[in-house]
C-alpha cells in the first residue's frame, strides 16, 4: 500500500500528469483556456505515430514471441469485455438496456492517451515492453463496438440498430479509422526501417515526445472536466460503476497477461489497456448506429471519469500489481 | 432577365450524419448543397459545440436550394428520419437567375 | 403533415458578445439557436476579419427560429442592447414541420 | 418602431474569387458584407471540399443585405460575371429595424 | 550609446528578431502569408508553458528571496502605471477620456511574447534571472484593467460601463484567462517537480524553444505590421506617446527593480514588463466593457507600434541601461 | 541499373517516403484520417523557413560562386520549361490548347516539398549541395506562371485571359506569395545570421526536421491519392505524360547543371526542380486568370500522379544518373 502510495505520488509529479491536473483545474475554475481543435488533432496524430513506430521498433529489436497469440488475445478481450460491463449496468439497474450496451462497448475498446500515458511511466523507470502490445492496442478497439451492437440489438430487434446497409458501411468506417491507420501504419514502418532507420527520426518521434504528451494532457485534462462538469445525467452509481470497472477489466487482463506469459511491462500495460475506455472511436460509432443511446452518458462515463482515474491513480496501481504478480 | 422561385432547404445536424443526409438529399434529385462545418449550437439534445475530442458533439449546417415540391418532401420525410439526431430542419423562399442549376 | 411558419433571426455579431446575445436570446424564451463562429465581415465599424492574435476583430452569426411574436420583440430590443457593439440583425420566413420545436 | 425590407444576397463561390466579388459589390452600393470562410459543397464543378493543400477547391459564402434594386441588380450582373466559376447566387427577403445601414 | 547600438545590433541580427523582421515585411508588400490561427495560438500555448516552467524551475532553483514583496509591487505597479498613461495622453490631448483610459490599460499590462522575446535576449547573453519574474508577469496582467475601466467610468458615469454584473462576470473571467492559467500552472509545475522532472522534457520546453519563437515572431511581425497598415485613426502624437510612453514605464521598472534589490536580469526583465503593453487579454476585456472606445486605437497602439519599437529596440536598451544601474 | 533500383529501394525505406505511403494507402482504403488544415499549412511554413535558412547557412558556409548566373539559369529555365510541355501535350492530342496551356506552366514550376524530400535524400548520403539552389527554387517558382498565361491567351486571344488588371494584379500576388516570402526570406536570415546564430535554432530547425517532414508527408500522401481518386478527366495520355514529363524535364536540368558547373549534390537538386511540378502556387494563379481550363486535370496530374513518382522513384533516379555525369 506504502510503494502504491508513493508510485502515484511519483506519477503526480511528472510534468504530463501535472499538464492534466493543470487542463482539469483550468476547466474547474472555467477558465476560458482553450487548444485549438486542429492543434489537439495534430498532436494526437503524431503521438499514435511516434508510439506506434516505438513499439514496431521494439518488435524488431526483440523479435517476435507469441505474436499471433498476442493478437488473438487481444480481439477475444475486446469482444468479450463489453459483456461484463454490460452484465454490472444492468444487475445494479445503473442503466436501460440500450444505454448499458453503448457504454460496455466503450470499456470494451481503449483510450489510447492512456495507453501512452502508461508507456511514459514505464520508460520514466527503466521498464521496458514488448512492442506487440501496441499492435494489440490497435487490435483491441473495434471488436467492442460489434459486441456492443449486437447486446443493444437484442433488446431493441435487429431492426431498429440503424439500417443494415448502414451497418456493413459503420464496420468499414471503423476499421479503416484514422487512428488505426496511423497506430498500425507507425508500427510497420518503426519494424520495417528498424534502429538505422529510426535513428533519423528519433529528436522528433522520441525526444520531443514527453513535452509533446504535456500539451496533449493539458487539452484532455480540459476536455475531461469539462465533459464532466455539462453533464447532466450522472448518477453516483454510474460514477461507482466508471471507477470499479476498469479495476475488474485490469484484472482480466493481469491474467490474460499470464497465459501469454508477458513480463512487467507488458503486464502493466496489458491491464490498462483492458482498464482504459475508449473515448474517440466508440462514442462516433454509437451516435451514428445506436443514436437512442445517450452520448451524455457514455462520453463523460469514459472521458470524464475512468479517464483521469487510470491516468492518476490507476496506471501507478496496475504497475504496482504486476510488480507484485512477476515478483 | 427572368428571375425564378426555389426553395431554400436548411438543415442543422450532428456532423456525422453529413454522409447520410447528403446521400438522402442527391436521391431526392437535388442538384447541388453546400455544408458549413463546425457548426455549435443549442436545442432539445442541450448544448451542442464543436472543439471537441470527437465528433460527437459538433453540428454541420447544411444548405440545398432546391424546386418547391422537392423541398417539401424532404421537409416532411426528414421528421421521420432525423428523429432520434441531433437536427432542425426549415425552409425558405429563395430567386435564382439560372432555373436550370437548382 | 401540416407546414408551420416560423421567423428566422440572423445576427451577426462581434465574437466577444455571443455569451450575451445567446442569454438574451433565451431569456425571451427562444428553444435553441445554431452559431456560425469565425465569420469576416465588413460594415459601419470598418473591415473586421479573423486569424487575428485577439478575438476583437472577429464576427460570428448566430441563427434562431422562433416564433414571429419573439422575433420581432428581439429585432426591436436589438437596436439599443447592439447599439455600440459591431452587430447586425435581420429576420426572415421559414417554414418547419415540428411546431414544437421552435 | 417600423420594420423595413430588405433584399439578403447569399453567394456561395471559390474562396479565391472573394476579393473580386467583394469589390464588385462594394462597387454597387453595398454597405456591409458577411463571409463564411472554408464552406464545402457540390454542384455542376463537382465536389468541392476544403482541406485541401491549396484553396483551388474551397468554397465561401458571402452574404450581403442590400435594398431590393441593388440585390435585382446584382443577381443579373453574376450570371455573366461568374459563368467560368464555380459559383451559385440567391436572394431572399429579409427585415431590419435600422435602414440606414443596409 | 555606442554599446546600445552594437546591443540593439546583435539584437536584430538575432534569427528570432529577424523573423519578426520578416513577418513585418511580408505584410508590407502585402504578401498572403498567413500563419494558421490555430497553429499560432498553439504556439502562444506552448510559450506560456515553457516560460512558466523555467521560472518555477529556476525558483525552485535560486529559493524564494522576496517573493511576496515583488508579486505585491507586481500589482502596485500594474494598478498604478495606467494613471500616468492616461495623464499623459490627457495632457497632451491625443485623446477623449474614453479612449485614453482604455490606452491606459494596456499600458499598465504586460505583453507576453515581449517578456519572452527579453528573456531570449538575457539567455543569448547567459544573463541569469529571477524566475519570480515570471509570476510578475502574470501578476501585472489584470489590475490595470480595473484601473482602466475606473478611469472612464469617471467621465462615462459608472452606469455606462456596462452593466454592473457584466462587469463582475468580466473579473471573473479576465483572472481566469487562458494566459494567466497556463504561465501560473506552468510555474507551479516548474516548482514542483524541480530539475529532475523537468529534465524529462527538456527537449520540447527548452531545446526547440527559440525555434518555436521564431515561428511566433514571424506570425506576430505579419499581425502587428498588418494591424498597423489597415488603421485609420493613428496620429502622429499617438504614434510618438507609443514610442515613449514605454520609456516612462520602463523608469519605473528600473526604480521599482531597485527597491526589490533586483540584479541585472530581473532589472532588464522588470523593465521590459512595465515598457510592454498588452495586445491579448487587455483589448478582449476593454471590447466588452467599453465598446464606446476605438479598439482601432488601442490595439494598434500596443500591437502595431509599441510591440516592435520594444523588440528591436527597447529590450536591448532597457538591457544596456540595467548594466549601467547595476554595474 | 542495379544501383538504381537499390538506391530506390534505400530509398523507400526512409520513415519519411514510408509516411508518404501510409498516407497513400490510408486514402486508397477511404479511411477518415484528416492532417487538420491549419496543421499542414503550420508544417509546410516550418520546412520551407528551415530549409531557406540551411539553404542560406550552406552559402555563407560555402560563398558565393556563381549566385547571379544560377538565379538567371533558374528563371530562363522556369519560362522556357512550359513551352516544352506545352509542346508535347498538343503533340500527343492530350489536351486542348487551354487545358495544355494550364498545365503547361505547373511543370515550368516547382513542388518545394519534393526538393525537400530530395534533399533529405542528399543529406541521409552525406551528399553536400550549393545553398544556391534554395534560392534558384524561389526563382523558379513564378515565371512559368507568365508563359502559361502567354500560351493561353495565343489561343484564346489575350481579351479572354480575364481582364488585363487583374493579371498585374495576379503577378504582384504571384510575387508575393507566402511561400516565396517565407523561402527567400529565410534565406537571407541563414545567411545573415551565420552559423552561430543558426546554432540557436539548429534543434528546432534542424535536429526535428525529418521528423516534421514524417508528418507532413503523410498528408501529403492523403492529399494526392485522395485527389488521384477523385480524379474523372484522367486519360492514359494524360497519366503517361505526367510520368515522362519530369524525365523529359530533369535532362534539361542536367545539362543546366553542368553548365552550371555544379558538382553531384546541386545536378540532382537542379534536375529534381525541373522534373517537379507546383501543385500549390501555379493551380492557385490558373484557378482565377484562366478559369477555363479545368483543376480537376492539372491539380490531379503534379499532385497525383507526378509528385508521388518524384518522391518515391524520381529522386534516387536523378541521383544516380548525376552520380555518372559527375564519375
Ligand atoms: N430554434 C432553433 N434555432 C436555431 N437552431 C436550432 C434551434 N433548435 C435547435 N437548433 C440547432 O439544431 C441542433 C440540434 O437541435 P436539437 O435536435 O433540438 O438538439 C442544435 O444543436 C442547434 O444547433
Ligand atoms: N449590409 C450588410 N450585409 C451583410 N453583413 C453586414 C452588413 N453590414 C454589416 N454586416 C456584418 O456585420 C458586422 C458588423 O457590422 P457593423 O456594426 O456595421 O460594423 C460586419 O463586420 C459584417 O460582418
Ligand atoms: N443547389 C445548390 N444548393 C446549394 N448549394 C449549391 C447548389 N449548387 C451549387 N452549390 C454550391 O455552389 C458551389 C459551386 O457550384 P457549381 O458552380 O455548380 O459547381 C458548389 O460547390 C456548392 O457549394
Ligand atoms: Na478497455
Ligand atoms: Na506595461
Ligand atoms: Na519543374
Amino acid at each position: 500500500m506504502g510503494e502504491i502510495l508513493s508510485l502515484a505520488g511519483a506519477n503526480l509529479l511528472s510534468p504530463m500528469v501535472l499538464c492534466f491536473v493543470l487542463g482539469a483545474v483550468a476547466a474547474l475554475i472555467r477558465s476560458d483556456l482553450e487548444i485549438p481543435e486542429a492543434v489537439a488533432k495534430g498532436l494526437a496524430i503524431y503521438l499514435m505515430l511516434a508510439i506506434g513506430m516505438k513499439g514496431g521498433l521494439a518488435l524488431a529489436k526483440t523479435g517476435g514471441g507469441n505474436v499471433a497469440a498476442s493478437l488473438a488475445m487481444a480481439i477475444v478481450l475486446s469482444f468479450s469485455l463489453p459483456v461484463l460491463a454490460y452484465a454490472v449496468l444492468r444487475a445494479v439497474r445503473a442503466l436501460g438496456p440500450v444505454d448499458a450496451a453503448a457504454v460496455s462497448a466503450h470499456y470494451g475498446s481503449v483510450s489510447i492517451v492512456t495507453f501512452v500515458t502508461a508507456v511514459e511511466f514505464l520508460a520514466a523507470r527503466g521498464t521496458p515492453y514488448d512492442g506487440i502490445l501496441v499492435a494489440m492496442m490497435a487490435a483491441m478497439e473495434t471488436p467492442a463496438i460489434v459486441t456492443g451492437l449486437f447486446l443493444a440489438s437484442r433488446s431493441l430487434g435487429a431492426s431498429a440498430v440503424k439500417r443494415p446497409q448502414r451497418r456493413a458501411k459503420l464496420l468499414r468506417e471503423v476499421l479503416a479509422n484514422g487512428s488505426i491507420v496511423v497506430l498500425v501504419g507507425g508500427f510497420v514502418i518503426g519494424w520495417a526501417v528498424g534502429p538505422s532507420g529510426m535513428k533519423k527520426v528519433e529528436p522528433f518521434m522520441v525526444d520531443i515526445y514527453n513535452g509533446m504528451l504535456c500539451l496533449f494532457l493539458l487539452d484532455m485534462g480540459l476536455v475531461a472536466m469539462r465533459q464532466l462538469r455539462s453533464s447532466h445525467d450522472l448518477t453516483v452509481r454510474l460514477i461507482v460503476f466508471a471507477l470499479v470497472m476498469p479495476l475488474l477489466n485490469a484484472a482480466i487482463g493481469f491474467a490474460a497477461a499470464r497465459l501469454l506469459g508477458f513480463g512487467l511491462g507488458g503486464t502493466a500495460l496489458l491491464a490498462t489497456l483492458c482498464a482504459s475506455a475508449s473515448y474517440i472511436a466508440v462514442p462516433a460509432a454509437m451516435r451514428l448506429a445506436l443514436p437512442q443511446a445517450r452520448p451524455g452518458i457514455y462520453v463523460t462515463l469514459s472521458l470524464g471519469v475512468t479517464f483521469p482515474f487510470n491516468v492518476a491513480i490507476g496506471i501507478p496501481l496496475y504497475f504496482a500489481i504486476a510488480e507484485r504478480l512477476a515478483g | 432577365m427572368e428571375i425564378h422561385r426555389r426553395k431554400k432547404i436548411e438543415i442543422v445536424v450532428e456532423s456525422g450524419m453529413v454522409p447520410d443526409v447528403v446521400e438522402w438529399l442527391v436521391a431526392h434529385g437535388v442538384k447541388g448543397y453546400t455544408t458549413v462545418p463546425k457548426v455549435s449550437g443549442f436545442g432539445r439534445q442541450g448544448r451542442r459545440q464543436t472543439e471537441e475530442i470527437s465528433r460527437v458533439f459538433e453540428n454541420t449546417l447544411v444548405i440545398a436550394i432546391a424546386p418547391e415540391e422537392t423541398a417539401r418532401l424532404i421537409l416532411i420525410e426528414s421528421v421521420e428520419r432525423l428523429r432520434d439526431y441531433a437536427a432542425i430542419v426549415y425552409l425558405s423562399d429563395v430567386e435564382v437567375a439560372r432555373p436550370d442549376h437548382f
